[in-house]
């Protein structure tokens, strides 16, 4: 079980899932449209005016990305559901950790791109002027998705096997991710406020705790999740 | 366990329930190498459980069964590196092509991915290669499937009704790749609904009658169908 | 599966009530009302061992998740689902209290502080995992993916509170015994030991009705198997 | 003050409701485990036969 094989099972599968959402573009536009949507839609509870739009941006812009993402990480499992590909997936030696890795880098990249646009669209939408800390306006956007990413996949995996899927991820992922999101969203509006109470670096090392922390959580878990 | 412990199936008392539903109550299965061996059975008696069991995709909720001497729970990686099924659903991805599909079984498997289109040639896939699974007849699709199975050459083969949807030139593939199996040392259990198309191959048939395998010697409610039984022998 | 019996647990159950009624009339009674809050502070004697049993259960569910997954024997399985079903009940009970408090000390009845908070997002984990353990029928999927969800619900409280207590610090700076008055330590120190008894014996009951349902399971499987199991 | 005594009795009427309703709950639960376990136990001793 060299460090090689596992790293060519990890490859292996988040490449093909990421062919498999660019080959059905409609996945990706159709969840990136949602997170557009849900943009506007908070424009309207939050605006018309433009200081009270500036304010709710950054909590806006983190519900839209949460859950246009719960929809990306079923999807991710409802590849392998269908035509019983997770049997034959299972079926293969090697540590379970593995799968999930794989499935954790694709949805990365797929929920870091639907952050672009997300982000590009509220840039517009809520009159967002960038930062001069834009760089760590990056790192908090960054160490956010990992974080919904890491728990998000791993709770799918569950979750997208039981009859209720479309209540139950949220119903488990929703309160696992409070840190996160209040850490993301203070951070971020710290950030674009230009953090004179320079309180965006603890938000940005709570983060990264987190994500830290559930990472090597989930990695150890998933055995016990996917296995059953 | 004991000195036959290297089978390459012995399956002690293996049940499995579905909610409260028991589907198996107790198979007991011995399969010796080189032996090709045919699992029939009403609808519903547990054939596919039974062999979704043997390749560790589930757990019995009692019993024992080991592949080669390794537990299917216990030793649930080893029986892996041993086993390969065809099961029901072919598995593939439909958004990749076939050989995209039979990359990928490679790389998971840790195994080179350089014949993979004399792999596809030999299931008379080479046409169609760089197409779109989801295009893909039900035949087209098994075919990939078996495909994926002589990639992997397990030493054991696990079929689920391998013959639905294959037509003549399939069925010759399909016979080729068990027969090399039990050459080689090999073992095969293979479940069916009819005998006609592996008469050649198999060299005895169990039955599962009631999530129980049917005593042989005294024959119980289900009937071989009688233009089969007597290719059996 | 030993299906545990009654017996000495009936009178354990008759003793852990009898000395909750006993600890919260000896706390009404003896209590003098605060010069602040008045009697409003009598609310605390139930409102503070709740909360305490709440978390205390929580750990109960952390500490036999850890084990199932490490040991994989069903009863620890059932033993967490108990504590997870006890503590979500006290839990519920904890937020309903604190409301009660809530609108008279502080004229709202929710405040964002981070006790509070806390203590609805571990309920709504809690829920979830109650919830995962409803949608999920096969029985070793259920034990392995609740444990998992339990244990990571329980890792993720402490940061929850701590995440939520940077948001907003807002209220009082946790009160802490040495500096309140005797009368009011003892009156809660004795509510929080009857609580606990409540909770065990709670715990108790609700895992006896599972492993007799499991057991009952058990049973079925042998008519099942027809004598084949020994 | 007296206003007070509401929040009071509401506090630990919720407690007591709470805890004896669930109390309920679980002695119901337990007799029809019970009962459930022996029928069962009934139809095991009947298949030895």
């Amino acid at each position: 079980m060299t460090w090689n094989e596992d790293w060519g099972r990890i490859s292996a599968i988040a490449r093909k899932d990421l062919i498999t959402e660019r080959r059905s573009k409609a996945g990706f536009n159709s969840v990136a449209a949602l997170g557009v949507t849900m943009l506007v839609l908070f424009g309207f509870a939050f605006g018309p005016d433009a200081q009270a739009l500036r304010d709710a941006a950054a909590g806006a812009l983190w519900l839209a990305i949460l859950f246009a993402g719960v929809l990306a990480f079923n999807r991710s499992y409802q590849v392998e559901l269908e035509s019983g590909a997770l049997d034959e997936l299972l079926q293969y030696p090697g540590a379970r950790w593995t799968i999930y890795a794989g499935k954790l880098i694709s949805n990365l990249i797929f929920v870091s791109l639907m952050l672009a646009i997300v982000v590009a669209a509220g840039i517009v939408l809520f009159q967002i002027h960038i930062p001069s800390a834009w760089p760590m306006l990056l790192v908090t956007l960054l160490l956010g998705i990992v974080g919904l990413v890491t728990l998000g996949t791993f709770y799918a995996a569950m979750a997208s096997r039981t009859r209720a899927r479309e209540v139950l991820l949220p119903l488990l992922l929703f309160p696992m991710l409070v840190p996160v999101l209040l850490a993301a969203m203070s951070a971020s509006k710290a950030l674009l406020g230009g953090d004179l109470m320079h309180e965006a670096s603890a938000w940005i090392r709570l983060l990264l705790g987190y994500d830290v922390i559930f990472l090597v959580a989930a990695l150890f878990a998933f055995e016990h999740v996917i296995e059953v | 366990m004991d000195l036959q412990s290297d089978l390459p199936i012995d399956a002690i008392r293996v049940a499995r329930r579905f909610g409260s539903k028991w589907v198996l109550r107790g198979v007991s299965l011995r399969v010796h190498s080189g032996e090709v061996v045919g699992l029939l059975g009403a609808n519903g008696s547990g054939k596919s459980t039974m062999l979704r069991i043997l390749a560790t995709l589930l757990r019995p909720n009692a019993g024992t069964a080991s592949i080669y001497g390794h537990d299917v729970v216990s030793a649930a990686d080893e029986v892996r590196r041993t086993v390969g099924i065809l099961a029901h659903a072919p598995g593939l991805y439909d958004d990749l092509t076939a050989r995209e599909n039979l990359r990928f079984a490679a790389e998971m498997s840790g195994l080179p991915t350089t014949d993979l289109g004399s792999l596809l040639g030999e299931v008379g896939l080479s046409e169609v290669a760089d197409e779109r699974v989801r295009g893909f007849s039900s035949g087209m699709q098994r075919r990939l499937a078996v495909a994926r199975l002589m990639l992997r050459r397990p030493q054991l083969l696990l079929l689920d009704e391998p013959y639905s949807n294959l037509d003549s030139d399939g069925i010759v593939l399909m016979n080729s790749l068990i027969s090399r199996t039990a050459r080689g040392g090999g073992a095969s259990l293979i479940v069916l609904h009819e005998l006609a198309p592996a008469s050649g191959i198999l060299d005895r048939t169990v039955t599962i009658v009631d999530g129980r395998i049917a005593k042989p010697e005294k024959p119980a409610s289900y009937r071989v169908p009688v233009s089969a039984a007597g290719a059996i022998s | 599966m030993v299906v545990p019996r009654p017996g000495a647990w009936r009178w354990f159950g008759v003793f852990a009530f009898a000395f909750l009624i006993f600890t919260q009339t000896l706390a009404i009674l003896t209590s003098p009302p605060d010069r602040d809050m008045g009697d409003l502070e009598k609310i605390l004697y139930v409102h503070v061992p709740a909360a305490w049993i709440t978390f205390l259960s929580f750990f109960v569910v952390l500490a036999f998740s850890a084990r199932y997954l490490w040991k994989g024997r069903e009863k620890d399985d059932l033993l967490a689902a108990a504590a997870a079903e006890v503590g979500a009940t006290f839990n519920g009970l904890t937020l309903l209290l604190g409301m009660i408090w809530g609108r008279p000390a502080w004229g709202v009845w929710w405040t964002w502080d981070a006790r509070l908070t806390s203590t609805l997002v571990l309920f709504l984990i809690f829920v979830g995992y109650l919830a995962l353990r409803e949608f999920v029928d096969d029985a070793q999927r259920r034990a392995q993916w609740s444990a998992v969800v339990g244990a990571l619900g329980a890792i993720n409280v402490p940061i929850v509170y701590m995440s939520v207590r940077w948001w907003r610090t807002l209220h009082q700076i946790q009160s802490n015994p040495n500096t309140m008055d005797p009368a009011y330590v003892l009156g809660l120190r004795a509510n929080a030991f009857a609580f606990l008894f409540i909770m065990i014996y709670f715990i108790h009951q609700r895992y006896v009705i599972a492993s007799l349902q499991r057991a009952t399971e058990h049973a079925a499987e042998a008519v099942a198997l027809g004598g084949q199991q020994e | 003050m007296t206003r007070n005594w509401t929040f009071v009795i509401a506090a630990y009427s919720l407690t007591w409701a709470v805890i004896l309703g669930y109390l309920v709950r679980l002695h119901r639960g337990r007799r029809r485990a019970e009962s459930a376990y022996d029928t069962a136990m009934a139809e095991t001793r009947a298949g030895d036969r």
